[in-house]
C-alpha cells in the first residue's frame, strides 16, 4: 500500500496506517457525523435550541469601533440617559470577542480593507449593523471619490438604522430588531436546522 | 466696524487716515517692500489685520524666513492650493501671535511644473499641510522631508482636487 | 518593536492609526497616520451650491459641528459681503459656546475612559445631555444641527430658552466643581497627567499647534480675543492659559474654558437684542476670495473660499486644527511610556472628521 | 453545619445502597459468583473509599458555591456599577429578576460562539494558558474553608490540608505564569505587553502581600486557616494590623488585576490586554476566572483579617463568611469604578518603594506585639 497517497479522511480499511493526527481527524469526523446526522443531534438540538437562542440574543457584544458622527450617539447610547446595558449590550474592544460589527459612518477606500479584516476576525455567529446614512448608502458623501457607497457592498448587513446621525433611541431599537431577527432565525447548534 | 468687531471687511472700506501709521500691517508692508523690492508685489489690505501680497516663486523661501525671523510671524495657519487655467496658486496664511496680524501670501506656479520650495524647515506645522497639498492637488514641494500621500491610500494614481479629475464630488 | 494602534483601537476615538516604536515600554519613535475618514469634502463642495454645503460643513467635526457650519457661513458672508443681523450673531454665539461646552465634556468623557476612570465618562455624558437638549430645542437636532445660514441663523430662539440656558449654566458650574473634585482630587489622575506629554512653548508655536494645547503651553492666543469675530468683542471673558505645557495643563485649560463659556452664554443671553435673525443671501457669490477664522474647541478653524461668480464655490479649503496638531504627536510622545499614549493623544481631543475632511 | 459529616452521610447512604445490591447479587448467585459479589461489596464499603468519595463530593459542593458566588459577583459588579453610574445595569434579560440571568446568557452565548485559534499562535501555549489560569485559581479556592466545619476536610473536625494558607497563596501566585504564557503564545503585540506587565506586576506585589500575610501568621502562630481564624475570636486582625490590612487590600487589587492596577488588560492602550486574541468559551473562562479571583481575594481577606466566620450566632458560619467576602468585593469594586489607572512604572514604584517598607514596618509591629505577649 502506498503510504504517501493516504487520503485525508481515510475509511476504516486502512486504519492501521493512521497517524495520530489522522486518527483525531477521523474520530472527529465520525463523532460529528453521528451528532449531526443521527437523531441524537436533532434531539440535542431540539432540547437546547431555545436556550441557546435566548442566550445569544440577550447578550450582544458590539465592537467598540467609532467611525463618525454616529459613534458619538453610540457612546451616548451606553451613557446613563439611554443605557443600552439594560439589554445586555456591552462594548468590547477586540473583534475576537464580539458578535456585532457596528458600522457607524462612511467607509473610505483606505478603511475598506481594514474593516473587512475586522469582520473576518470576528467569530461566528456574527451580525452587522449599518448605523446611519453613511454606512447604508454613503449618505451626504454618496458621490465622493473616496467613500464606498454603502457598507453592504463588501460586508453582509443584517440591520439598517437610518438617520443622519441615527439617534441613540434608534440604535437601541436596532439592537431590539436584531434580537427579534436572531429569535426568528432559530438554528440548532449541531444540525444547523 | 469697531463695535461689531469683526469679520474681515471688504476691500474698499477704509479706516481713518490718521491712524494708518499706527497699524502694524503698514509696517509689515513697508519692511517687505524694503527687503524684497522686486518679488513681493500687489499688496492689498483685506480688512482689519489682514494683508494680501503676492510673491514670486523663487523668493518664497527667503521671504518666509524673513517673515519668521525678522517680523515675528511664528504661526503658519494654512497652506491652500488653488487651480486656475494656466497656473496653480499656493496661498500661505501666516499669522503673528503678538500683533494678531494675518498675512495672505500668494505664490503661483505654472501647470507644467507645479513645484515650490518647502517651508517645513521654517514652520514645522507646514509639514503635513504640504503633504496634503501634494496628495490632493499634486504640488511638489522641494526639500520636503517626506513628501508622500497622507490622506489617500499610497497607491492612488490621481490628485482628486484637480479640475480635470471628474470622479465624484 | 513597532506597534500599530488603530484604526480600530479604543485609544483613537476615531479613525486614525498611530504607529509607535517601543523599547520595552518606552516610546522611541511615533508616526501618526490619518486619512481613514477622508471623504473628499473639499471636492464635494465644489459641486454643491453654497446653501447645500452647510450640512456637509456640519459633518466636518462630529464633536462640535456647529462651529464648522458657523465658520462656513462666516466665510461665505465674507465672500458675499453680507451683514448679519445682531440678533443672529448673539444666537450664534450662544449656540457656539454651548457647543464648546458639549465638545469639551465629550472630550472629558473620552479622556476619563482613556485613563481608566469610567465614572468620568458617565458623569460627563450625563451632563452633556443638558446642553444637547438645549441645542436640540434651538435647532431641532442632537448632533449635526444645520442651524447657521448664510446671513443669519435658521430660527429664532424657542420660548423659555433664555431661562433654560441660564439654568443650564448654573447647573454646569456646579457640576464643574464636582468634576474638579473628582479629577484634581484624585492622586492617580494627577500622577498620570502631571509632567506627561510636555510640549514646550517654542515647539508648540513652531509646529502650528493651536487651541487648548497651545494655550496649555503658555501662549495666550485665542482668536475670540485676538482677532475677534461675531460679537465676541462685547463679551467679557478671559482666555484660559496654563504655563505647565503638560497633559494636566491641557485638562485645566479646557476646564477653565468651560467656566468662561458659561460666562459668555450668560452675557450673550442677557444682552441679546430684538430684531431680525436672518437676511436673505444671494444665490450667487461674486468672484473673489473669502476668509473665515474661528476658535474651534480644538484650535484654530479656518476656511478659505474662492468664488467664481456662480452659485458654487470654485475652491473651498478647510484648515483643520487637529490635522496640524496631530502632526506634533511625535514631539510629545517620544520618551514617555506606552500608557502615556492615551493620556497624551487623548489630551489633544482628536476629532478625525475634520482632520481627514 | 458540618460539611464533612453531611457529605460523609450522603456517601455512606449511597455506598450502603450499592452494597445492598452487591450482597443481594451475592445471595442470588451460587457458589464462587456469590463470593465474588460479596467481596466486591466489602471492598466498596471500606472506610478509605468512602472518605475519597466524600472529599470528591465536598469539592463539588465548594465548586458549586464558588460558581454561584462568581455569578453573583458579576451581577453585583454590574448592578453596583449601574447604581454608581446612574443607570440600571442589566435588566431586561430572562424573567427580569434584576438581570441576574445576564451572566448565564453571556456564558451560554460564549459557549455557542466559534473558537478561533490564530494561525500564527503557538498552539500549545495558547491552549495551555487558559487551562493553567482557571485550574490554579480553582485550586486556590479549594483550601479556603467557609466555616469551622465547612471546608474540604478529611475528618469531621478540621481541614484536610495542613498549612492551607500557604498552599492557597502558592496556587494564587501561579496565574501570572499562565497569563505570560497565553500572552506570549497569542503572537500579538498587545497580548505580549499585557503578559509582561502582568508578570512584572504580580512579582512585585507578591512580596509585600506575603510579608503582610507573614505578620498574620506570626500573630496566629500557624499557617492553617482554621487556626488563623480561631485566633481572631476576640479581635479581628484588621484592627491591630490596620496597616497590614490596607497593604494587603492594595496588593490584592493588584493581584486580581482590577481597576487602579489593571494594567495587563488596560483597555485604553492594550485593546483587551492579554485576552485580546481569545474568543468564545476560552475568553468566557478568563472572564469568569477574573471574577473568581475577586471572590478568592475577598475570601482571603476575610479569613486573614476580618475574623473569618466569626459573628453573632444567628446566622450560620458560611453565610457570615460570604457576607464579609461580598463586602470586601464591593469595596474593591468601588475603587475599581472610581479611580483612573496608574502607569506601569508608577505601579512598580508604589510596589517597591512604598508598599515594601510599609510591609516591613507592619511585620515589625506584628513581631513586637507578639513579643509583648498580646497575642
Amino acid at each position: 500500500m502506498d503510504l504517501k497517497s493516504r487520503p485525508n479522511n481515510p475509511s476504516l480499511g486502512n486504519v492501521i496506517t493512521f497517524r495520530s493526527k489522522d486518527f483525531v481527524k477521523w474520530a472527529d469526523g465520525v463523532l460529528e457525523g453521528v451528532l449531526r446526522r443521527s437523531p441524537v443531534g436533532s434531539g440535542v438540538d431540539y432540547l437546547t435550541k431555545d436556550f441557546f437562542n435566548w442566550a445569544t440574543r440577550n447578550s450582544i457584544y458590539p465592537l467598540h469601533f467609532g467611525i463618525m458622527c454616529c459613534a458619538l450617539e453610540m457612546a451616548v447610547a451606553s451613557a446613563p440617559r439611554f443605557d443600552a446595558q439594560r439589554f445586555g449590550v456591552i462594548y468590547r474592544s477586540t473583534p475576537r470577542q464580539c458578535d456585532v460589527l457596528l458600522v457607524n459612518g462612511p467607509v473610505s477606500k483606505k478603511l475598506k480593507p481594514a474593516l473587512r479584516r475586522l469582520y473576518d476576525q470576528m467569530p461566528g455567529p456574527k451580525w452587522v449593523i449599518a448605523m446611519g446614512e453613511c454606512a447604508i448608502s454613503g449618505g451626504p458623501f454618496y458621490n465622493s471619490y473616496s467613500v464606498v457607497p454603502g457598507v453592504d457592498q463588501f460586508i453582509p448587513v443584517d440591520i439598517y438604522i437610518p438617520g443622519c446621525p441615527a439617534r441613540p433611541e434608534a440604535l437601541i431599537d436596532g439592537f431590539i430588531k436584531l434580537q427579534k431577527m436572531i429569535k426568528e432565525s432559530k438554528k440548532g447548534l449541531l444540525t444547523g436546522k | 466696524m469697531g463695535e461689531r468687531g469683526t469679520r474681515f471687511l471688504r476691500e474698499g472700506m477704509e479706516r481713518p487716515a490718521s491712524r494708518i501709521d499706527d497699524v502694524p500691517e503698514e509696517k509689515v508692508i513697508r519692511s517687505l517692500i524694503d527687503s524684497f523690492p522686486s518679488t513681493v508685489t500687489d499688496f492689498k489690505k483685506l480688512g482689519k489685520g489682514v494683508v494680501r501680497a503676492r510673491i514670486a516663486r523663487r523668493d518664497l523661501y527667503r521671504c518666509c524666513k524673513f517673515l519668521k525671523d525678522q517680523l515675528g510671524f511664528e504661526h503658519l495657519s494654512m497652506i491652500s492650493a488653488v487651480e486656475y487655467d494656466k497656473r496653480f496658486e499656493i496661498v500661505y496664511h501666516i499669522s503673528c501671535y503678538g500683533s494678531c496680524l494675518l498675512l495672505e501670501l500668494i505664490t503661483s506656479t505654472p501647470k507644467d511644473d507645479p513645484s515650490v520650495d518647502s517651508v517645513t524647515s521654517i514652520w514645522g506645522g507646514a509639514n503635513w499641510q504640504e503633504r496634503e497639498s501634494y496628495d490632493l492637488m499634486g504640488i511638489k514641494f522641494n526639500n520636503h522631508p517626506k513628501l508622500e500621500r497622507i490622506l489617500l491610500p499610497k497607491d492612488t494614481l490621481y490628485h482628486p482636487l484637480r479640475k480635470d479629475f471628474k470622479g465624484g464630488g | 518593536m513597532w506597534i500599530n494602534m488603530g484604526p480600530q483601537h479604543p485609544m483613537t476615538h476615531g479613525l486614525w492609526n498611530l504607529r509607535i516604536k517601543v523599547d520595552g515600554e518606552t516610546i522611541v519613535d511615533a508616526e501618526p497616520e490619518v486619512g481613514y475618514l477622508h471623504r473628499g469634502i473639499e471636492k464635494l463642495c465644489e459641486n454643491r451650491t453654497y446653501t447645500q454645503i452647510i450640512p456637509i460643513a456640519d459633518r466636518l467635526c462630529y464633536g462640535s459641528s456647529l462651529t464648522w457650519s458657523h465658520l462656513y457661513c462666516m466665510t461665505i458672508e465674507d465672500l458675499m459681503g453680507l451683514e448679519v443681523p445682531p440678533r443672529a450673531e448673539y444666537i450664534r454665539v450662544v449656540s457656539i459656546e454651548m457647543q464648546r461646552i458639549a465638545s469639551h465634556l465629550m472630550w472629558l468623557a473620552a479622556y476619563a475612559v482613556d485613563l481608566g476612570a469610567m465614572i468620568g465618562f458617565i458623569y460627563t455624558m450625563r451632563d452633556r445631555e443638558v446642553f444637547i437638549d438645549l441645542l436640540q430645542a434651538l435647532t431641532g437636532s442632537r448632533l449635526t444641527y444645520n442651524f447657521p445660514r448664510i446671513g443669519g441663523v435658521a430660527h429664532d430662539i424657542p420660548p423659555n430658552f433664555e431661562r433654560d440656558s441660564l439654568r443650564a449654566c448654573d447647573y454646569m458650574e456646579k457640576k464643574l466643581k464636582e468634576y474638579e473634585d473628582l479629577f484634581d482630587g484624585s492622586k492617580v489622575f494627577m500622577m498620570r497627567n502631571q509632567g506627561v506629554g510636555v510640549l514646550r512653548k517654542e515647539d508648540a508655536m513652531n509646529l502650528g499647534v493651536t487651541g487648548p494645547p497651545l494655550r496649555a503651553s503658555g501662549v495666550k492666543y485665542d482668536l475670540r480675543k485676538d482677532m475677534p469675530y461675531s460679537v465676541y468683542p462685547e463679551m467679557d471673558f478671559e482666555p484660559a492659559t496654563h504655563p505647565d505645557c503638560d497633559c494636566y495643563a491641557r485638562y485645566r485649560v479646557r476646564m477653565d474654558e468651560m467656566y468662561e463659556s458659561c460666562k459668555i452664554i450668560r452675557q450673550a443671553v442677557q444682552k441679546m437684542p430684538k430684531g431680525k435673525w436672518r437676511t436673505v443671501a444671494p444665490r450667487n457669490a461674486p468672484a473673489g476670495t473669502g476668509l473665515g477664522r474661528v476658535e474651534d474647541p480644538r484650535g484654530e478653524g479656518m476656511m478659505y473660499v474662492v468664488g467664481d461668480g456662480t452659485d458654487r464655490p470654485y475652491r473651498l479649503k478647510i484648515r483643520s486644527p487637529i490635522f496640524v496638531t496631530v502632526s506634533a504627536a511625535k514631539k510629545m510622545l517620544v520618551g514617555y511610556k506606552v500608557a502615556d499614549v492615551v493620556a497624551i493623544m487623548g489630551g489633544l481631543d482628536m476629532c478625525i472628521g475634520e482632520a481627514d475632511r | 453545619m458540618n460539611l464533612y459529616e453531611f457529605c460523609y452521610g450522603i456517601i455512606h447512604w449511597l455506598v450502603d445502597l450499592i452494597n445492598h445490591l452487591w450482597y443481594w447479587l451475592g445471595n442470588v448467585f451460587p457458589w464462587w459468583f456469590g463470593d465474588f459479589f460479596n467481596a466486591v461489596g466489602d471492598l466498596a464499603a471500606s472506610h478509605g473509599n468512602i472518605v475519597v468519595f466524600t472529599i470528591l463530593l465536598e469539592v463539588l459542593v465548594i465548586l458549586i458555591i464558588a460558581v454561584v458566588n462568581v455569578l453573583n459577583f458579576i451581577w453585583i459588579d454590574r448592578k453596583f456599577m449601574g447604581r454608581m453610574f446612574d443607570f440600571y445595569g442589566p435588566y431586561y434579560v430572562g424573567f427580569r429578576i434584576g438581570g441576574w440571568l445576564q451572566n448565564i446568557a453571556d456564558g451560554i452565548k460564549l459557549f455557542v460562539k466559534e473558537i478561533i485559534t490564530p494561525a500564527k499562535a503557538d498552539k500549545i501555549g495558547f491552549y495551555l494558558g487558559p487551562v493553567i489560569f482557571v485550574s490554579s485559581s480553582f485550586l486556590a479556592l479549594s483550601t479556603i474553608p467557609l466555616g469551622r466545619n465547612f471546608g474540604i476536610a478529611t475528618n469531621p473536625s478540621g481541614l484536610g490540608v495542613p498549612a492551607s494558607a500557604l498552599i492557597a497563596f502558592a496556587f494564587f501566585a501561579i496565574a501570572p505564569f499562565a497569563i505570560l504564557i497565553s500572552g506570549w503564545s497569542s503572537n500579538n503585540k498587545y497580548t505580549l505587553i499585557g503578559g509582561m506587565r502582568s508578570a512584572a506586576q504580580m512579582m512585585s506585589y507578591e512580596i509585600p502581600m506575603l510579608l503582610t500575610v507573614a505578620s498574620v501568621f506570626l500573630l496566629a502562630g500557624s499557617f492553617d486557616f482554621m487556626d488563623i481564624v480561631s485566633a481572631q475570636h476576640d479581635i479581628w486582625f484588621a484592627i491591630p494590623l490596620a496597616l497590614g490590612f490596607v497593604i494587603f487590600l492594595v496588593c490584592l487589587v493588584a493581584e486580581v488585576e482590577i481597576q487602579p492596577f489593571d494594567l495587563p488588560e488596560a483597555e485604553a492602550e492594550l485593546v483587551e490586554g492579554w485576552t485580546t486574541e481569545y474568543s468564545g468559551m476560552r475568553f468566557g473562562f478568563f472572564m469568569m476566572t477574573s471574577y473568581l479571583r475577586g471572590y478568592i481575594g475577598g475570601a482571603l481577606t476575610t479569613a486573614l483579617f476580618l475574623g473569618g466566620w466569626h459573628g453573632p450566632a444567628l446566622i450560620p458560619e458560611p453565610i457570615w463568611f460570604l457576607i464579609k467576602a461580598y463586602i470586601v468585593f464591593v469595596v474593591i469594586e468601588w475603587m475599581r469604578w472610581s479611580t483612573p489607572r496608574v502607569r506601569v512604572d508608577q505601579l512598580l514604584n508604589i510596589g517597591w518603594n512604598r508598599l515594601m517598607p510599609l510591609a516591613m514596618l507592619n511585620l515589625l509591629i506584628a513581631a513586637s506585639m507578639k513579643t509583648m505577649g498580646w497575642f
